[in-house]
């Protein structure tokens, strides 16, 4: 579904990401784990068209998305939750999930926003509280439900578990895998490794803007280059 | 006395209230003082005025001033502001400052330095309010501003698109990825804002004429005004500018009327000193 | 490297460059300014010092008008002295500085032989001093009355002072109207002030009362607080002084406040059919002392609204008086030849009909013409006192 | 060895040059240049001053205008009202705007970017409003006229009598050249570094035990009094002081003049002052296009070259080094992109 | 070196200190003490505060509660200058250099503190302020060469490599002479190669007597370096000790590793 091809990408002179190759296929959760500053958001940034890739090719569903603009990219079916929730603080919880569904009619928002909020009770309990006054988790489960307003084909995750304490990031990803049971096609990244490839069905590993391995979720459980990712 | 201060203060202050609300919204979404907002504020009322001698009548010739300033707002943003999105703030300010230059010089080029009147239907006539003799024209700056103050408040907080609005004033990044081009949303608010400062020219140009330089310190009462009211926030603007205006005249007529504009630099500099978010803005804690 | 080691050696090194530019520029230039003068063949170049931009843009603009219609026929009648004027436009935006400025310029640069304007007092004040410097004659519109005291040859007025004009207006308004109580409201400028003083002074032998003196900065477009106290203050008449565009607003602005006076001005600054465009039925009735009549019916006179026709300009009384300052120019030059000491003495003897009547001066270098009343009536201007 | 003859050569070459310079009245005979190039060294003093707050410190002023116009209302007002002559008005006038650019300072340096940027604009704007309201000081809108020129000086061989601008220039260069060297030892001393770290990162800066206020608050007051010393040579040059001499028009000219020429550099205030003041002049013969080629030259230089003119060329320069770089490593691959660096913030 | 001997005093202490941001409490009621000469590592998930207790140490943000004393002096409410003038410096997680100077001069604005700002002498250029300024320019040689930057020392500080960009900051943080490095993420996307000689460096500048406190995620780095550990998450304090202590601890591999897995 998704594949990035050669992908280079600087920040000034500074190379964040170096030769990357990655796909993701229909229906499956993949993961990116590495250590902080690996390339991780970059890689996700680059995808999304938050940052110009310096060369290489990135297609969705065969389409070439290189250096498309982000919100085309949204229309396209593939959305993002980034790093650091970036929910929009002063609006309402309310707001902020119709935002996301911007590019829909009216009557089906209003519907998407019912259905994406079911399964987060709390966010319907503090609709019309500003979205900067909840806590972490509750912007992270914002967050995504945000981003479930389109219903995207591939949802991407940076970070999920960022800044959560142990019981919420377990619900976050119990939260993202029901998600992916209901058909949708994952590409996370997250620092805390152990969750991220507990929740994937295949894994790459980066490091310092490299890709260094990959494999499924029970080849890499184990290895050493793992151990040493997340932890350090 | 008093009463008639306060009557010149309330005309006043609408039209600072336009001015300030029109700043608002470009502050609302690019964060910068946009010092060409005065010229737009002059460009409007000077095609009002050449439509009227073209036979329009007077909605059709305030229409078209509006949508010429609603123009030009947007061919600024367009064409120097959008390419200057990674600049430093000081260089947009400077482009900024050269725009004006330019409209100014190039409105005396196109329609002369002679002080024009706009008309207005409605100059003519006085009314009676409680034994007080008020301007009819001065009643319909009041109505309109009023009118337009709620119309924007409508649209920024009871539509979507207002939301996208004020989505794009907190994170351009985060919009983006709502699937909304933040960018025509940024171009729609300069157009609104520059549409509204041009609708205060066009209001004002019955009164106190219509010349190239009009727009300097209608523009700098504007702005200080939007700084009062809270920058971003609309109703704070419109009360902020009647203040302003209020105060304005009071100062005037019980102090020096040579001092007049100084009253709303020193406002200026005490609410930057003493309430930088404004007297009716809020003060959020970020996390650094 | 472009630039040597230290900033310092780079900026020798850029003015160096510039100053070898600027001399290249100014031996040529001087060499031919030398030669023009020796020659004697080519033109005699004449400085208009007035206000081209900001707000008092279209009265410099009127004045450029006379001023190219009196040399456009002078030139089409074979220029002085077989001469051809020349017209050397310098904006000084009404500010003493830009005027000094621009007059430097014209002078030392654009090798002007005189000047006529400013149209302001101040920047007239200010750029007296180079003419002077340079002996070149001066001809201004300004109203202050200290040039008498400035001991400089070459400045000439065009115009009447207020000395002249006020006393004049007060009499009318206090024999004629039978005012006493007068409020004014004046631009906070040499010429208001000047205007202002002397009309305090007049006051007391024509048996008037000034009960109150307001004021407001040129470029002023809001004179709301100033009238709200004028009002209050109920007076007989209201004295304005003030160019045509504040005039007409003061007018307006006074009509919806609700006060309802009669209006006069001493002179003839807002002697424009824009006062009326402007002012509307506002500055009906409005009454000044003015040295010139745009209706009357002289040789002078006619030849203007012919010339003025012909080029498709507005006739206005600025628009005029730059005219008779440029003809009096042109005949002080005729007279005078190339001594600029010649040229002064010409000018001081000068005697001429023109559209403001007599042209002549003082040893002042001050014209001494009797100014009429006119009135605003019916959307005209009519004389009400010869 | 070498190096003590480098140096001496350097100082051979200034003495050259500043010879040189003096001779400049010499080879102008049109006392309008004289006049222009007066006037250039003047805007040099003031756009220096400005670049001390805005290049080396990061921070903006719209308001440097009124410090100008302060230091020449003084000498105004001290030299006509109270006959004191230049050398005695000079020093008051420093002085008096160093005072007042501190006051501003301490109050309005606490704010930062945009706040800043409208703090300075209104103080500018109010002093302004003094000049032309507080008419028995200022003399209101007519200013005040007939300032004298300073008293002649008798050097011997040469004399300046101040009767014509060939007069001036030695005196206004004597002032340039001191305001130069005065600005190149402040950079370079502790204190000049102090605030080249305020501009870049003010945390850091911070962190390093720099106290960022007090240090900001000082610049301001030097770079004020800097203006105070221009508007004085100014009063006594020009002869004549007037409000509108010094409104927001002035302070937005000499903040270009800043920007074109490049902040945080020398050669900057002097390429800026220089070209943007001889276009200016320049354009004295299309009075109605003037300003409007004016303002669109502001916005071009802002939108494509945002470092100026110093921008531009130290493009340039780089190149050139690095090109001679690449010539010598011959063969060995680039490592750095040229292109990628711009003219530009990016 | 004998630490035992000098690690009785605590350097900085830490008191009931508290942070909140919009209601979201940052920092929680945290006490710790840093011994003298130590290498004191702070740890937790992203998100728990640390950067936040750096700038509460650091008096960038005031703390709402609580006291931070240095030796025996109480920096709560001083500011950051006056702080890093008592002799604490520190360096950023995200590296903040000078973007226009060379790294010399980079390091030559740490020297601050020791050449002052004094006007009248910079201008006169006295004899004791070119002496004042030979001792900076000396200082700067030393350190770049104690870092291992004297050969790029006239290149432009932000084109460097990741990791030597870094030690510029570290270089800048020891030119003011401190007696505390506080370092916030020193390692945070160097690869393996640049950490080990990073980790060299730390103990190189703890060998010369100065106590360092570190923020790390690289548990490896943790292990090695300190001496002493405090773990801290949603602002207070989990659990503190040696590496030992903390490496079996299960709140620690609760907190850090996200998942409650002591069984396993």
């Amino acid at each position: 579904m998704l594949k990035v091809q050669g992908l280079n990408t600087y920040y000034g002179q500074v190379c964040a990401i170096e030769d990357m190759n990655i796909h993701v296929k229909e229906r499956e959760a993949v993961s990116v784990i590495g250590a902080n500053g690996a390339g991780k958001s970059t890689l996700l940034k680059s995808i999304m068209g938050e940052v110009r890739p310096k060369s290489g090719k990135i297609t969705l569903s065969d389409k070439t998305i290189t250096n498309s603009r982000t919100f085309r990219l949204v229309n396209h079916g593939m959305t993002l939750v980034p790093e650091g929730r970036q929910v929009f603080p002063y609006l309402s919880v309310w707001d902020n999930l119709l935002l996301g569904g911007y590019t829909l009619s009216t009557k089906e928002r209003l519907q998407m926003a019912e259905e994406v909020s079911e399964p987060f009770p709390i966010l319907r309990d503090r609709k019309n509280q500003a979205a900067g006054l909840l806590s972490g988790g509750e912007q992270q489960m914002l967050a995504i439900a945000r981003a479930m307003m389109v219903s995207p084909k591939l949802l991407l995750l940076d970070e999920p578990s960022m800044g959560l304490s142990p019981r919420l990031v377990y619900e976050v990803y119990e939260k993202i895998t029901e998600l992916h049971q209901r058909g949708t096609t994952i590409l996370l990244v997250d620092q805390n490794a152990e969750m991220a490839i507990d929740f994937c069905d295949r894994a790459y590993v980066l490091m310092a803007g490299r890709l260094v391995g990959e494999g499924t979720k029970d080849e890499l459980k184990d290895t050493e280059i793992v151990q040493k990712s997340y932890l350090g | 006395m008093i009463v008639d201060q306060l009557i010149n203060g309330i005309v006043l202050g609408s039209v600072y209230a336009l001015m300030a609300i029109g700043y608002t919204m470009v502050w609302n979404v690019l964060r910068f003082i946009n010092f060409a907002h005065g010229e737009v504020y002059m460009g409007g009322a000077f095609v009002a005025l050449t439509t009227m001698y073209l036979g329009a009548p007077v909605w059709l010739a305030y229409s078209c001033g509006m949508l010429s300033g609603a123009l030009l707002g947007y061919l600024m943003e367009k064409l120097v502001y959008k390419k200057m999105r990674t600049a430093p703030k000081l260089n947009l300010l400077i482009a900024a400052i050269g725009i004006a230059i330019v409209l100014q010089n190039s409105a005396q080029l196109i329609w002369g330095a002679s002080p024009e009147r706009l008309a207005s239907p409605f100059l003519a006539n006085n009314v009676n309010i409680g034994g007080m003799m008020v301007n009819q024209h001065y009643i319909f700056i009041i109505i309109v501003t009023i009118i337009v103050m709620f119309l924007l408040e409508f649209f920024m907080n009871r539509t979507l698109m207002g939301k996208a609005v004020q989505a794009a004033s907190q994170n351009i990044q985060a919009t983006e990825l709502m699937g909304i081009n933040a960018n025509k949303v940024i171009s729609i608010t300069f157009a609104i804002g520059s549409g509204v400062g041009a609708l205060a020219g066009i209001l004002v140009g019955p009164v106190f004429l219509v010349f190239p330089t009009m727009g300097v310190f209608a523009g700098l009462k504007g702005f200080t005004a939007s700084v009062m009211g809270g920058m971003g926030n609309i109703p704070g603007a419109m009360v902020a500018g009647l203040m302003l205006g209020v105060l304005e005249s009071f100062a005037a007529g019980f102090i020096s009327s040579g001092y007049r504009d100084a009253v709303a630099m020193v406002i200026l500099l005490a609410i930057l000193l003493l309430r930088p978010q404004g007297i009716f803005g809020k003060v959020v804690a970020e996390k650094v | 490297m472009i630039f040597g080691k230290t900033k310092f050696n780079g900026c020798i090194a850029f003015f160096m460059a510039l100053t070898l530019i600027l001399a290249g520029c100014s031996s040529e230039d001087g060499s031919s300014s030398k030669a023009e003068a020796s020659d004697k063949s080519e033109s005699i170049r004449v400085g208009l010092q007035a206000p081209m931009t900001g707000d008092n843009a279209q009265y410099g603009q009127d004045m450029k008008n006379g001023v190219d219609l009196a040399f456009k026929k002078i030139n089409a009648e074979g220029g002085v002295n077989g001469k051809k004027l020349e017209l050397v436009v310098g904006d000084d935006k009404a500010t003493p500085s830009e005027a000094v400025a621009v007059v430097n310029k014209m002078i030392m640069n654009d090798n002007v032989k005189a000047i006529i304007g400013g149209y302001n007092s101040s920047p007239t004040l200010a750029a007296q001093e180079v003419s002077k410097n340079a002996k070149a004659l001066h001809v201004h519109m300004g109203a202050s009355p200290e040039f008498t005291t400035l001991d400089n040859d070459y400045l000439y007025r065009i115009i009447l002072t207020g000395q002249v004009y006020v006393p004049a207006v007060l009499k009318y308004m206090a024999e004629e109207k039978g005012i006493k109580k007068i409020a004014s409201i004046y631009e906070n400028t040499d010429y208001g002030i000047t205007m202002s003083d002397s009309a305090r002074k007049a006051a007391e032998s024509v048996g008037v009362e000034f009960i109150a003196t307001e004021t407001y900065n040129p470029g002023d477009k809001n004179f709301s607080s100033q009238l709200s106290k004028i009002k209050k203050m109920k007076p007989d008449a209201v004295m304005i002084v003030g160019l045509y565009n504040e005039v007409a607003l003061i007018a307006q602005q006074a009509k919806q406040a609700g006060l309802d006076v009669q209006f006069f001005s001493p002179d003839d600054s807002m002697y424009s059919e824009q006062l009326i465009e402007l002012g509307g039925d506002a500055v009906e009735n409005h009454i000044f002392a003015s040295m010139i009549n745009m209706e009357m019916d002289t040789e002078a006179m006619n030849e203007f609204i012919k010339l003025s026709e012909e080029n498709n300009i507005e006739p206005e009384a600025n628009t005029a008086i730059a005219y008779d300052a440029a003809l009096a120019l042109a005949k002080a030059f005729e007279e005078g030849g190339d001594s600029p000491e010649k040229v002064r003495d010409a000018m001081a003897k000068i005697q001429m009909e023109g559209t403001t009547g007599l042209i002549q001066f003082d040893e002042d270098g001050e014209r001494s013409n009797a100014p009429m009343i006119m009135q605003v009536k019916d959307q005209k201007f009519i004389i009400i006192q010869e | 060895m070498e190096h003590i003859r480098k140096l001496g050569y350097r100082r051979l070459g200034l003495l050259i040059g500043v010879i040189a310079l003096l001779m400049i009245p010499l080879g102008i005979t049109n006392p309008y240049f004289m006049y222009v190039i007066n006037l250039i060294l003047i805007y040099i003093l003031l756009v220096l001053g400005l670049d001390l707050i805005v290049g080396y410190t990061g921070q903006v002023s719209i308001g440097h205008g009124a410090f100008f116009g302060i230091g020449a209302y003084i000498a105004a007002i001290f030299s006509t009202k109270l006959g004191l002559s230049f050398w005695f008005t000079l020093p008051i006038a420093i002085l008096a705007t160093a005072i007042i650019g501190f006051i501003i300072g301490f109050i309005g340096l606490k704010l930062i970017e945009e706040y800043l940027v409208m703090a300075t604009l209104a103080f500018g704007t109010i002093i302004w409003l003094v000049f032309l309201n507080w008419t028995d000081v200022t003399g209101g809108p007519m200013g005040i006229a007939l300032i004298p020129s300073p008293p002649a000086m008798n050097f011997g061989i040469f004399q300046l009598s101040f009767t014509q601008y060939a007069d001036y220039y030695p005196l206004l260069l004597f002032f340039v050249i001191v305001a130069i060297i005065f600005t190149k030892l402040l950079i370079n001393s502790g204190f000049g570094r102090a605030c080249t770290a305020i501009r870049d990162d003010e945390l850091a800066a911070q962190s390093m035990g720099i106290p960022v206020f007090r240090t900001k608050v000082v610049m301001f007051t030097i770079s004020a009094a800097y203006c105070g010393a221009a508007g004085t040579l100014y009063a006594h040059f020009i002869h004549v002081v007037s409000p509108e001499t010094f409104n927001f028009t002035m302070s937005v000219t000499i903040l270009t003049m800043v920007m074109i020429g490049g902040q945080g550099s020398i050669i900057g205030a002097v390429l800026g002052a220089s070209l943007l003041t001889i276009f200016s002049e320049a354009l004295r013969a299309t009075p109605e296009l003037r300003m409007l080629i004016y303002g669109l030259l502001i916005v071009i230089m802002m939108m494509f070259f945002p470092r100026g003119i110093m921008g531009i060329i130290n493009y340039y320069r780089k190149q050139i080094e690095k090109r001679a770089l690449l010539k010598k490593m011959k063969g060995a691959k680039a490592t750095v992109d040229v292109k990628k660096e711009g003219l530009g913030y990016e | 070196m004998n630490k035992e001997n000098l690690t009785d005093t605590a350097i900085l202490t830490v008191a009931g200190l508290s942070k909140s941001f919009g209601g979201v409490k940052a920092v929680n009621d945290l006490s710790f003490s840093v011994k003298k000469n130590h290498i004191h590592a702070i740890i937790g998930p992203n998100g728990a505060g640390k950067s936040t207790l750096f700038n509460l140490i650091t008096g960038i943000i005031p703390p709402d509660q609580g006291e931070v004393r240095f030796s025996t002096t109480d920096i709560t409410s001083l500011s950051s200058d006056q702080i890093a003038k008592h002799g604490v410096s520190r360096t950023f997680q995200n590296i903040r250099l000078f973007p226009d100077m060379t790294v010399s001069e980079t390091v030559l604005i740490g020297t601050y503190l020791l050449t002052g700002a004094k006007l009248a002498p910079a201008l006169l250029r006295t004899k004791a302020f070119r002496e004042k300024e030979q001792a900076a320019k000396q200082r700067v040689e030393e350190i770049l060469k104690f870092v291992g930057l004297w050969d790029v020392r006239d290149e432009y500080a932000a084109q460097l490599s990741y990791g030597n960009q870094r030690r510029v900051e570290i270089a800048r943080a020891l030119a003011t002479q401190p007696q505390l490095l506080l370092l916030d993420e020193p390692t945070a996307g160097m690869n393996p190669k640049e950490t080990k000689e990073l980790m060299e460096l730390f103990t190189a500048v703890n060998n010369e007597g100065i106590t360092i406190l570190i923020i790390a995620h690289d548990m490896n780095l943790v292990n090695t370096l300190s001496d002493h550990i405090t773990v801290i998450n949603f602002g207070e304090k989990l659990v503190e000790g040696t590496a030992e202590v903390i490496q079996k601890h299960p709140a620690v591999i609760e907190a850090y590793m996200g998942k409650v897995k002591v069984d396993a």
